[in-house]
């Protein structure tokens, strides 16, 4: 299944800082602060190397880490429309 | 206007005008021994009548100024010292834009602050208006700024307000003279507002290096509890009325801030126990 | 600068090292909570102010058990109060409990409607002062 | 000297800014909103610390609201993207988006956008699925108002990021005499390098002009002929404007409001303007201006009457003489 595609903002629009395991963020372009949970902070780094859809960005996440959780591609799916929500990803 | 007056709290300067003549008298008289106020003020509050006619008719002063909240009810005269306080706490709230705005308390000793914040009643109010006149200097009871460039805390020792069951406490602790009149029946029940001590004023312009973070809370047992640091983060955000119109600058102070200071909650069941949980605290913390 | 104050730090959840173990979680289990300004910064301390429950704009409304407005009558949902709540009155609410004069089981759809008032609605001004004593 | 004749002067002629009633200076910038276009107009100026302290930050939360009303566009621009529509910004987010010199220092409060009146059901069905709400009850008279009637959508307000966002098919009431032409308005429109649009030079005056007189009750006026001022000048270093622009107001109706602006522009702010467009004054002029400048040392809004009477005439610009009574009549009752 291919979903939608979605990009992350240049890794200089985002301040973070690590807060006990949580990372908080400052994103430049909207002035907001967000705070953030994994696997969020790693699903923005993978975007970071292009866009992507849930699929791919699995893919370039299983080169990272071992990855523990059923259903991965709806987790992934349902993080990226919380970070879209949020602004920190969109649709290119 | 015809009535007018301008007071200095710590680096912060108001120029207050009324259509009355005693709500400004009350306050005259309550802040009497503070510095003499800038020339350029940073806020402008107004106490003036709602409409026209309510200057005479069952006067009522309604709070306005540079920055006003539309819902804002107005209060009856007798009240016009509160309605004053609140004038100068919501141009704070709105307005202050100079430094990040902390809805706490603050004492401090030997250079380094303790800021104390909580929710509402959770007493943070009276405790430091107590460690005040035990050997700590006063630095606020209800508004703490933290100066965005080197991201040390400023003074801004108002009037303490006294709610309720803490005007008593207080009255045992510090001579009548420093007190404002009593309130009753305000929306927020009894009220009493405390000058701080001549310590407090004559330091108020000296800041102090953040040393530790506590949410007292008033009414349970006494324990003292850890608090993560984004947790911590979070509550102060929320505590603060211009985190987020600060931008970058606000995320950079209170990242630091957040980073550099221990922090702890607190329960205590009455106000004795507090002040030596505080002090165990600080002692541990130094 | 950005995201690689975490790799000079080390130890941040963003290292990609490929031993690390990521729990990727439910679905349903949100990760992104966004600071919001508005309570905190329209916060003043104003005291005498009032929530009409539901606002003069949906007058006649019912309010659902989650604060939403809903058609009078509309099962399971509360009648509008007959009188602006005061601070104290919402506050109580907001706790949990049930101020005098309200029916406890429309407690939690009122409290749930002055959760959801925004900037600009009857009544956020005050429920926004309550988020600050005094 | 009034607050607000102060302000005006510090605007116009920062130099001409001495040691004075900084107070009121201060007070009134706050009261007409124009506190950050002052601090960015007096900056370089030999001015006292503490006036410098306040002014700086000022400064600092203009840069803020000019981020956050960015990305109020782009959030929208995002939300109605799938639609394939001219999305176009309008006022203060106009001036920002283009990086128009009216932009320094401005404030912004809610999103204005102009739209096709045939898309308005989709834009604001795209708007609620992307997290807006609606304000008000879908079924009151209010709703009905402005669909019937406005200019606009009622007004939505974005669930987490507390914004509201206006949304408009034209840039005056329906039931105002004027018509202005908003085929005209979008054809016109420019597209800019972010994928955001904005107005026409000319449409852009023309539509400040009509905000200003043909639609308010000039509260918070000073700021838009600020914006008038800043824009002309900076749009009349092209020696085709004003022709374009005398055309453009004649096409939608405006030229009126639009040779007001200019005279009370010139008279404020002393903004250069075409002579020929600006028209010959009239007593009436003065009316304006003393309501413009109508706020004292205090900020407090001063001339109770004259306020009265320019808030009767924006009614009786929108409305023809029959509704506004059945307008009032409702509001009364509410």
């Amino acid at each position: 299944m291919t979903g939608a595609r979605y990009i992350a903002d240049p890794e200089e629009c985002v301040q973070s800082v690590a807060l006990d395991g949580l990372s908080v963020l400052f994103h430049r372009p909207s002035g907001m602060t967000h705070i953030v949970a994994p696997p969020a902070p790693q699903i923005l780094e993978a975007l970071r190397m292009g866009p992507a859809d849930a699929g791919e960005i699995l893919a370039r996440m299983r080169a990272w880490y071992d990855l523990e959780g059923d259903e991965a591609a709806d987790a992934i799916e349902a993080r990226l429309e919380e970070l879209e929500a949020a602004g920190l990803v969109s649709r290119p | 206007m015809k009535h007018s007056l301008s007071l200095q709290i710590g680096p912060v300067a108001f120029r207050i005008g009324s259509t009355w003549a005693a709500p400004l008298d009350a306050l005259a008289r309550l802040y009497a021994g503070y510095p003499e106020p800038d020339r350029i003020c940073d806020f402008t509050v107004r106490l003036e009548p709602e409409s026209p006619w309510r200057r005479w008719v069952r006067p009522s002063v309604a709070i306005h100024g540079d920055y006003v909240l539309p819902d804002a009810a107005p209060m009856s005269l007798a009240h016009g010292l509160l309605a004053a306080e609140m004038g100068m706490n919501l141009q704070m709230a709105l307005g202050q834009k100079h430094y990040l705005l902390l809805h706490a308390a603050s004492v401090e000793k030997g250079g380094r602050a303790l800021i104390l914040t909580g929710e509402s009643g959770a007493g943070k109010s009276t405790l430091a208006a107590l460690l005040g006149e035990r050997g700590w200097r006063l630095m606020g009871d209800e508004f703490a700024l933290l100066d965005l460039d080197d991201g040390r805390l400023r003074a801004f020792p108002r009037a303490v307000s006294l709610k309720n069951g803490a005007i008593r406490v207080m009255e045992r602790e510090v001579a009548a003279e420093r007190f404002g009149p009593r309130l009753d029946g305000t929306p927020k029940g009894s009220i009493r507002h405390l000058r701080p001590n001549p310590r407090a004023l004559e330091a108020m312009a000296e800041p102090a290096r953040p040393a530790l973070i506590l949410f007292p809370r008033f009414g349970e047992a006494t324990a003292v509890r850890p608090v993560g640091q984004a947790e911590v983060f979070m509550r102060l955000t929320q505590a603060s009325t211009n985190y987020v119109s600060l931008g970058g600058a606000g995320f950079d102070a209170l990242t630091k801030l957040v980073d550099a200071c221990p922090s702890a909650a607190m329960d205590y069941p009455d106000t004795d126990s507090a002040v030596e949980l505080v002090e165990t605290l600080w002692e541990q913390a130094a | 600068m950005s995201g690689t104050d975490n790799k000079e730090n080390g130890g941040s959840a963003f290292v990609p090292s490929r031993r690390t173990v990521l729990v990727l979680g439910a679905a349903a289990a949100s990760t992104v909570v966004t600071i919001r300004p508005a309570l905190a910064q329209t916060a003043g301390s104003v005291l005498n102010c009032q929530i009409p429950v539901p606002g003069p704009h949906a007058a006649g409304s019912y309010i659902g058990p989650d604060g939403s407005l809903v058609a009078p009558g509309t099962p399971g949902a509360a009648p509008p109060l007959a009188r602006p709540l005061n601070g104290e009155e919402a506050k109580v609410l907001l706790r949990g409990s049930t101020p005098a004069g309200v029916n406890p089981q429309s407690a939690q759809a009122y409290a749930n409607y002055i959760r959801r008032l925004q900037a600009g609605m009857s009544g956020f001004t005050c429920y926004a002062s309550l988020q600050m004593p005094r | 000297m009034s607050g607000a004749r102060l302000l005006v002067s510090a605007l116009r002629d920062p130099a001409s800014v001495r040691d004075g009633d900084w107070n009121a200076l201060i007070a009134a910038a706050r009261a007409e909103q124009l506190i950050g276009s002052l601090a960015f107009r007096l900056e370089g100026q030999k001015l006292p610390p503490k006036l410098e302290a306040i002014l700086n930050a000022a400064r600092r939360d203009a840069n803020q609201q000019r981020v956050q009303a960015l990305w109020e566009a782009e959030m929208t621009r995002r939300a109605l993207a799938p639609l394939d529509i001219p999305m176009i910004l309008l006022k203060g987010n106009a001036f920002h988006a283009a990086g128009f010199g009216a932009s320094v220092g401005r404030s912004v409060g809610d999103l204005d956008i102009l739209v096709p009146r045939e898309s308005l059901v989709s834009v604001e069905t795209a708007l609620i699925g992307a997290g807006w709400e609606r304000m008000k009850d879908a079924d009151g008279y209010d709703d009905l108002y402005y669909r019937q009637w406005m200019h606009e959508l009622p007004p939505l307000i974005h669930r987490t990021r507390d914004r509201m966002i206006d949304v408009h098919h034209t840039i005056l009431p329906t039931t105002a005499r004027p018509t202005p032409d908003a085929g005209a308005l979008i054809a016109d429109s420019l597209l800019l390098e972010n994928g955001l649009r904005v107005l026409s030079p000319p449409d852009m005056i023309v539509h400040a002009a009509a905000h200003l007189f043909a639609d308010g009750d000039l509260a918070g006026g000073l700021r838009n002929l600020w914006d008038i001022d800043r824009l002309l000048r900076e749009f009349a270093v092209d020696p085709g404007f004003w022709p374009r622009l005398a055309e453009r107001a004649r096409l939608h109706q405006l030229s009126r409001p639009v040779a007001l602006a200019l005279r009370l522009a010139a008279r404020l702010y002393g903004t250069p303007v075409d002579p020929s467009l600006a028209d010959r004054g009239r007593l009436t002029d003065r009316f304006f201006e003393a309501r413009l400048l109508a706020r004292n040392s205090w900020g407090q809004p001063v001339r109770p009457a004259l306020r009265f009477a320019f808030y009767v005439r924006s009614h009786w610009l929108r409305m023809p003489p029959l509704m506004l009574a059945r307008h009032l009549w409702v509001k009364a009752k509410s």
